[in-house]
């Protein structure tokens, strides 16, 4: 891993809490990194694990399941 | 039955039927074919037991057979009660056995179940259980009374043994102790060695209630008596061992005693213990299991008045 | 039903270290309603060998299969036009699956995912519980149809031995002593006395002890 | 009078109260007007960081109310708004509103805050509780319904006639310096007050130190500074240094239960709680440890998992819980706090604190005084609206009802109950006007678009300079111009305009799109206008999806524009594949039976179904004994006296002769099948021969009570002068000879409550201790009463009653768990209570001639019943709600709904609320003829299906089950589209409609592989 390495970061978001949350820190304009994608979903109970492993396959370097 | 009226003619089998309080004692082989140290611990038990019971791969760990080390017993004058359990052979290596040890001389045998192997020093190991000990105690019977192994076919000279079960009251559930004591003596059981008794407030009622069933009269029943030899060997027995039952005063009052007097203390409850067994109505005998005490057995005995052993010949 | 658990990853990598392409075979039967070889299972384990081998920058290819049953050759046999296109077959079935794999399909290498496990059925989501030894003479009509068999550590016929505390096993406190359940059962129903019977020696050759065995019936054999 | 009724409702106040009593009316039919005088609804709710005893997120689980009330459309939200003036009567009042100008247009704000940035002029922010700063143009909050920003008479172009700053700035053309003042003329049939209260200040107290130091802080700026929109961004700091502190104290009961220096005599009830709330979430927000303490006088942690929480607070949390109450508090030179108080042994003590926390009480609002008088409507001695005990969200007069803590103060459960309590007296009379001025929106025929190539329209959104300002939209517009199926793409100055709305429906026309993607905000706030507008131009609603490049964004990544760019095209490409696997969905309707079945005959039980069946509605009332009233029977008055017995009378008689209540005496419920709007129960009768009757019924409200537990201690059942409360109640009221010449009576509280078997206080034992202490004082002043207590918690104004029973000499005594008291039958068989004085720490023997035992609560064992209808009981075998806070009478299985003791030991006047609030939650599904199912639910593929029992295990909600044919059936009318069970599936039978796998796989597997 170099300087410059940029990880890309799949972030799972429950719609009621989670992605709430997210937009959030957008109306109080916090920063965070870009690198950062939101999937907004109904509850983190549809998360599949198997999303977590696909989403690994295809080249995440990191998934944030939160809700 | 033999022709004196003895179903084995074994020392502890006389002592019983003549009516003496009988006094047992215990001694595990090592680990090891250290047959020496062995003798050695055989000399603490001389003349002060009616019968030393040799235990079987006590606690699943492996020592040296119990056979074997109740042949060498046998050799050096001294009457072992063999021990067996069921958990390491089928029912093929458990008549073997049986009959090896009555050619060798073992005249008494315990008919166990056997810790699971979880406990010891192979918990990898498979375990048997082809037949349990209530099966066992039958099949002793079979063999001594009957002359036929478990198919039916005759022995060439069956085994005449004494037969011995035990008998754990305060194991759960409590209720129902007394009716396998009952099954067991239903099966077989000349006499029986109840685990290690703490609670005397309960053992009395477990007394009482095989006196009422009349199972004293059926068999010899010998209570277990062990020596706490510290505070901390009794929490360990509550709060460790399975079907132990260690009530709090007991903790208490070696705690209370002053440091460094807490085995004296054990032994002083182990003796007020024996001295009320002598009085209980039903109980046949003392079964002193001294684990790794071998040498304080005359002490007790001798303070128990105990001593000296009957001779019956 | 039988349950199984998943081999470890460690364990299923080195069966299949030499190949790169694998079928991947699960099962609709037990092992699909004990949540280890069914589809999702099958979906799971694929994207996990997958991933594996990448760290290990190497390329595995997994064709995923859900079959209704592998215990069943007709079902063994939906596989057979496709399976010589694979270095071997990983079977996500019971140890019954890979056999049956294995004797369709004598030339291909064939593999086990799983760790089979016992007889038993859910006592909640996530926990499976033994209940049946597979014997073969079943006994549990003396004990109010709880099997000591199968559920004491020593498979006593006269229980419970004398490591019984609390209604649990001398072995763990996890393990509920069934001979404590019996007994319970009985004296709530008041029948204590059946306890106080006898039981005979057990015959254990219609269990394995007795050889590997077969269950034919006459009247279905054509 | 009810034939020409009005069927609208006015409710008065936008908070946590008003808004479920708005979403309550408007779902039954009724067309609601809610007026509130801020400009967003709320209210404290919404300043709140958590709440007890959940330590949920306030604002969290507010939020979907809000957005509810936001978007119904049968609530006209009047915000800025006060009542004028009202005439008329019940079933048809005029209501005169003045309306203030917002000088925003809420039709062209876009919130989006240049505005504010832009204004020059700061003022303290109320939402803050002053502890922060914001500007005279502002929001109220993040998440405000509406979300528009006002302009407050701060505005420097006001005050000197120059600036218009935000007008200059603003991208939409929103302000409007010239809005004016609006006066606005309403009818409806029905009025509810729900004003709420205000904050006690302590500033009257100069003791506190409150204006001395800023280190001290009244609990509701404590609540800001935990909260993460807070002043300091949720970092628990003293705002004096604006360092973390190390060592914070409570004091409870600052403006409450004192008659010396303030009004406020009586207890503001949620004061205990919050503060052990307080004390947990303040040691979860700090990285060193936090010593927390609570001074309070009595604890009183009386609601449902109080005592546990409160429990855990001090064995898991360590927060220390110190008996004595503080009047002072000394600031140190070095800005450490000093308290003096005294230990339990009566020693002096000092310690020094980094910050207090005033514990506040609850006050009556500013300007309720006002609009009761407006209203006619009568205050109590406190300043609250009055109420009967027995009809307790009625005011004096016919057709203005009140809920929440304009009533009296309250936690927010009990509000959210009398809330909808409220809701359904207040419709009574008017059920003949339902739906006659409810909207329905008209929308032209669906296209079918099933079989068809996606043809994907994608508008990304400047949002003024919101996105276009940072991120390079044409950019993002061309690139999804590439995509695959994407057919039409272009960027808006504003997506969201009316206009433009407009222009998307024709777009979609012309081009044949069948896939419409908008780059712009959240969906959140945005999704249901452009599902709308798709909609309009006959598209399934489904057929839409949203890239939210705004929110998670432009504004998240101002800092870095190229970064922006490419990550809104990531987003585009993302939110364009899902779109290419959405499929529509419909939902369908569902006829719905017009009946409720409401189980049990007490007065929970028979006010609920008089409730409903007020409402024209059949109820199916079932009792398992002979007689009807339960509990209420052996009860003889209220803590405020009202006599129970004729009110009972009345009730029976009520629910008797109602033509649409029928009874069903000693009979059970012996199986239910079918879900919410249509269940079918079978009743069996207890009498005879054990007849069998089914039912059909839409709803069920299950109310099966609890019963005073037979004490085991202190001798009860073995000496004849050993009796419990209702004992008591029957002794009076049969005058018992037991009770005359009685000269000394002890009684004990928390007898069998408040223990490790069960956790909880019984709530009432208290309050009728105190009762029956006075009775007995007023028969006989001589006469020795004393109460052996733990805490006394007489809460709210039953407060009263403790002050007058010390003030007539009843004597009492303190007790703990360690130190119990004992209780002996002497020789003589008089009888002998021991214990030790907290005091004097000395045992005091006392000889009562009469022992009464405050025995807890324990509910009816129901163990079948509960199994039929699948809900939820806890440890202690009370009733489980759908959620602690904000659903106090529902299940989490739709249909079914709870009241009374079964849910937790209350009061009548409690249950009688919840009896009301469950009717108002029933009308919500039997005011329907039919209900919409469908949409975002889970279903089966039946040929996948192993039957295993996954998805009937893991459903939060208990909805699926295996049928005859073997397979699993998710009725699609009561599944939540959560997708639990799809995600647990180990045959993939499974599949959640708009978030299929195929769809998040989609998704996912888009953000990694770059051009279309």
């Amino acid at each position: 891993m170099n300087e410059t390495f940029e990880p890309q970061i799949v972030a799972y978001c429950c719609n009621y809490c989670a992605y709430a949350a997210a937009d959030l820190a957008g109306s109080m304009r916090l920063s965070y990194p870009s690198n950062v994608k939101v999937i907004q979903v109904p509850c983190t109970g549809r998360v599949d694990i198997l999303y977590l492993l696909r989403a690994i396959e295809d080249g995440a370097d990191g998934i944030y399941v939160a809700g | 039955m033999s022709d004196n009226g003895l179903k084995s003619g074994s020392n502890l089998e006389k002592i019983l039927k003549a009516g003496h309080f009988a006094f047992t004692g215990e001694c595990g082989p090592p680990k090891g074919a250290n047959v020496e140290h062995l003798k050695e611990k055989f000399e603490h038990l001389r003349g002060i037991v009616d019968a030393v019971n040799i235990t079987d791969n006590q606690t699943a760990v492996v020592r040296m057979s119990s056979t074997a080390a109740s042949a060498i017993m046998v050799a050096q004058g001294l009457e072992p009660n063999f021990q067996m359990v069921c958990r390491d052979r089928n029912r093929l290596a458990i008549m073997a056995d049986i009959l090896g040890a009555y050619s060798l001389g073992i005249r008494n045998m315990l008919c166990l179940s056997g810790d699971h192997q979880q406990f010891g020093n192979h918990p990898e190991a498979k375990n048997v259980f082809d037949i349990d000990s209530m099966q066992l105690i039958a099949l002793v019977k079979m063999m001594r009374d009957e002359g036929t192994f478990m198919n039916g076919e005759d022995i060439d000279v069956p085994p005449k043994l004494f037969i011995g079960a035990a008998s754990n009251p305060f194991a759960d559930p409590y209720e129902f102790r007394i009716y396998r004591l009952a099954n067991k003596i239903d099966a077989g059981a000349d006499f029986i060695q109840t685990q290690c008794i703490y609670n005397m407030e309960r053992f009395r009622d477990f007394m009482k209630r095989a006196v009422d069933m009349g199972l004293a009269e059926k068999a010899y029943i010998l209570a277990g008596v062990t020596p706490m030899k510290s505070t901390r060997m009794a929490q360990y027995m509550a709060k460790k061992v399975p079907g132990i039952d260690v009530p709090e005063s007991l903790i208490k009052r070696l705690k209370g005693a002053v440091n460094g007097k807490q085995a004296e203390e054990g032994i002083r409850f182990a003796i007020e213990q024996i001295e009320e067994f002598k009085e209980m109505e039903g109980l046949a005998g003392v079964h002193l299991m001294a684990i790794e005490w071998e040498h304080k057995v005359p002490e007790i005995a001798e303070r128990a008045n105990m001593l000296p052993r009957p001779k019956i010949d | 039903m039988i349950v199984a658990d998943r081999k470890s990853l460690d364990e299923i990598q080195e069966m299949i270290k030499d190949y790169k392409k694998i079928l991947l075979v699960g099962c609709k039967g037990c092992v699909t309603v004990c949540n280890v070889g069914g589809m999702k299972e099958v979906q799971v384990l694929s994207s996990i060998l997958k991933i594996a081998r990448k760290k290990e920058g190497r390329e595995l290819q997994v064709e995923e299969r859900t079959i209704e049953r592998q215990c069943d050759f007709e079902y063994v046999e939906q596989l057979r036009a496709d399976c010589d296109r694979f270095d071997a077959i990983l079977s996500m079935a019971c140890g019954v699956g890979p056999q049956f794999l294995a004797e369709a399909f004598p030339s291909q290498k064939i593999y086990p995912a799983l760790d089979t496990k016992f007889f038993g059925g859910a006592v909640q989501h996530g926990i499976w519980e033994e209940r049946c030894a597979g014997c073969g003479t079943c006994v549990i009509h003396f004990y109010d149809s709880l099997c000591p068999i199968a559920r004491c550590a020593k498979s006593l016929q006269h229980g419970p031995c004398g490591g019984s505390a609390n209604g649990k096993c001398e072995i763990s406190e996890d393990v509920d002593c069934i001979w404590d359940i019996i007994v319970r059962k009985k004296m709530e129903q008041e029948r204590l006395e059946d306890l106080r019977t006898y039981r005979a020696f057990k015959d254990w050759r219609s269990a394995r002890d007795g050889g590997p065995r077969k269950s034919i019936r006459e009247e279905l054999v054509q | 009078m009810s034939k020409q009724a009005i069927g609208s409702v006015l409710v008065v106040g936008g908070g946590i109260a008003g808004i479920q009593a708005s979403l309550d009316l408007a779902d039954s039919g009724y067309l609601v007007y809610l007026v509130e005088k801020n400009s967003a609804i709320g209210g404290v709710m919404s300043q709140l960081d958590k709440t007890f005893p959940t330590n949920d997120c306030s604002m969290c689980i507010i939020s979907p109310k809000l957005v509810e009330v936001g978007r119904h459309l049968n609530i006209e939200l009047l915000t800025l708004s006060e009542v004028q003036s009202i005439s008329g009567e019940q079933g048809n009042f005029e209501i005169k509103l003045t309306q203030h100008p917002r000088y925003v247009d809420v039709d062209k704000c876009i919130a989006c805050g240049i505005c504010a940035e832009k204004c020059p002029k700061k003022v303290l922010n109320e939402y803050d509780a002053g502890l922060g700063k914001r500007k005279s143009i502002y929001l109220k909050y993040a998440q405000a319904v509406p979300l528009k920003y006002a302009i407050d008479e701060n505005c420097i172009y006001f005050k000197k006639g120059k600036c218009k700053a935000c007008e200059k700035f603003c991208p939409s053309d929103a302000i409007n310096f010239d809005d004016k003042q609006k006066e606005l003329t309403i009818n409806a049939g029905a009025i509810l007050i729900a004003p709420g209260s205000a904050v006690y200040d302590p500033s009257v107290y100069d003791t506190y130190g409150y204006k001395q130091s800023p280190n001290i802080v009244t609990s509701l700026e404590f609540e800001r500074i935990l909260a993460a929109t807070g002043p300091f961004a949720g970092d628990l700091v003293r705002p004096s240094d604006k360092k973390a502190p190390a060592k914070i104290a409570w004091l409870q009961c600052v403006g409450s239960r004192d008659i010396n220096t303030c009004d406020n005599s009586y207890c503001s009830s949620v004061c205990c709680m919050y503060a052990n709330k307080q004390a947990v979430i303040a040691k979860e927000h700090c990285d060193d440890p936090l010593d927390t303490a609570i001074f309070f006088m009595d604890l009183r942690t009386y609601g449902k998992d109080f005592d546990k929480y409160n429990l855990r607070a001090q064995e898991d949390h360590g927060v220390r819980f110190i008996r004595s109450r503080i009047h002072s508090v000394f600031p140190d030179d070095d800005d450490k706090l000093r308290i003096v108080y005294a230990t339990e042994s009566g020693k002096r003590a000092e310690e020094r604190f980094d910050m207090v926390v005033l514990s506040v009480g609850l006050s009556p609002g500013k300007d309720v005084a006002g609009l009761a008088e407006k209203m006619g409507v009568e205050l109590n001695n406190h300043g609250f609206a009055r109420t009967s005990c027995l009809s307790p969200v009625s005011t004096n007069r016919e057709g203005i009802f009140v809920c929440g803590t304009f009533q009296e103060p309250k936690d927010i459960p009990h509000t959210v109950m009398e809330a909808s309590a409220s809701a359904a007296a207040a419709t009574g009379n008017l059920s003949h006007a339902r739906w006659s001025l409810t909207r329905v929106k008209e929308m032209p025929p669906e296209e079918n678009v099933t079989g068809q190539k996606p043809r994907i329209g994608v508008f990304v959104c400047n949002c003024g300079i919101n996105i276009g300002g940072v991120a390079d939209v044409p950019a993002i517009r061309d690139y999804a111009r590439d995509l695959t199926h994407v057919i039409h793409v272009e960027d808006n100055l504003f997506t969201c305009s009316q206009d433009n709305q407009d222009h998307i429906k024709q777009i979609i026309r012309e081009k044949g799109i069948n896939r419409v993607v908008v780059a712009s905000c959240s969906p959140r706030t945005h999704e249901p206008l452009f599902q709308e507008t798709i909609r309009d131009a006959g598209l399934n609603k489904y057929l839409f999806e949203m890239a939210n490049i705004r929110d998670h964004n432009t504004w998240v990544h101002m800092d870095n524009p190229e970064k922006a760019t490419e990550k809104a095209k990531d987003l585009v490409r993302m939110a364009v594949a899902k779109a290419a696997y959405s499929e529509p969905l419909h939902q369908v309707s569902l006829k719905i039976s017009k009946a409720a079945l409401v189980i049990g005959g007490g007065v929970s039980g028979m006010e609920a179904a008089v409730g409903i069946a007020d409402q024209g509605r059949p109820v199916y009332l079932v009792e398992k004994s002979i007689e009807l009233g339960g509990n209420a029977k052996f009860l003889g008055t209220t803590w405020q006296g009202e006599q129970i017995g004729p009110y009972l009378e009345d009730l029976v008689n009520r629910v008797k002769n109602h033509p649409d209540i029928e009874l069903f005496m000693q009979t059970k419920v012996t199986g239910t099948t079918g879900t919410m709007g249509n269940f079918s129960t079978t009743l069996t009768s207890l009498n005879g021969e054990g007849k069998e009757i089914k039912i059909d019924h839409a709803v069920t409200v299950l109310a099966t009570g609890g019963r005073e537990k037979v004490p085991e201690q202190y001798l009860y059942g073995e000496h004849p002068h050993v009796m419990t409360q209702l004992d008591m109640d029957r002794a009076f009221s049969e005058s018992d000879e037991r009770l005359s010449g009685t000269k000394s009576v002890v009684f004990i509280q928390c007898v069998g409550s408040r223990i490790p078997e069960r956790p909880y206080c019984s709530k009432i034992c208290c309050t009728h201790s105190l009762k029956s202490a006075l009775l007995l004082k007023n028969k006989n002043p001589k006469m020795k009463v004393y109460i052996v207590y733990r805490d006394i918690r007489s809460y709210g104004f039953r407060e009263e009653l403790y002050v007058q029973a010390r003030e007539a000499g009843v004597i009492f005594i303190r007790y703990n768990l360690k130190n119990l008291p004992k209780v002996e039958s002497l020789e003589d068989d008089h009888l002998s209570v021991t214990v030790t004085d907290h005091v004097l720490g000395m045992p005091v023997r006392l000889k009562p001639d009469l022992l009464v035992l405050a025995s807890g609560i324990v509910p009816n064992a129901n163990t079948a019943l509960f199994e039929f209808f699948k809900v939820p009981v806890n440890s202690e075998g009370f009733l489980i709600e759908a959620h602690a806070k904000l659903r106090p009478v529902d299940f989490s299985s739709e249909g079914i709904f709870l009241a009374g003791l079964a849910h937790y030991p209350k009061p009548i006047e409690e249950s009688i609320a919840q009896a009301k609030a469950a009717a108002s939650r029933a009308m919500t599904i039997l005011a329907k003829e039919e209900i919409m199912v469908g949409g975002v639910v889970a279903s089966v593929e039946d040929a996948r299906c192993a039957a295993c029992l996954t998805c009937v295990r893991t459903c939060p909600y208990g909805i699926p089950k295996i049928n005859e044919d073997s397979h699993a059936v998710i009725d699609s009318a009561e599944c939540h589209g959560c997708g639990m069970c799809v995600s647990e599936c180990p045959g993939k039978a499974i599949s959640l409609q708009h978030f299929t796998d195929e769809q998040l796989l989609a998704k996912t597997s888009a953000l990694f592989t770059s051009g279309g």
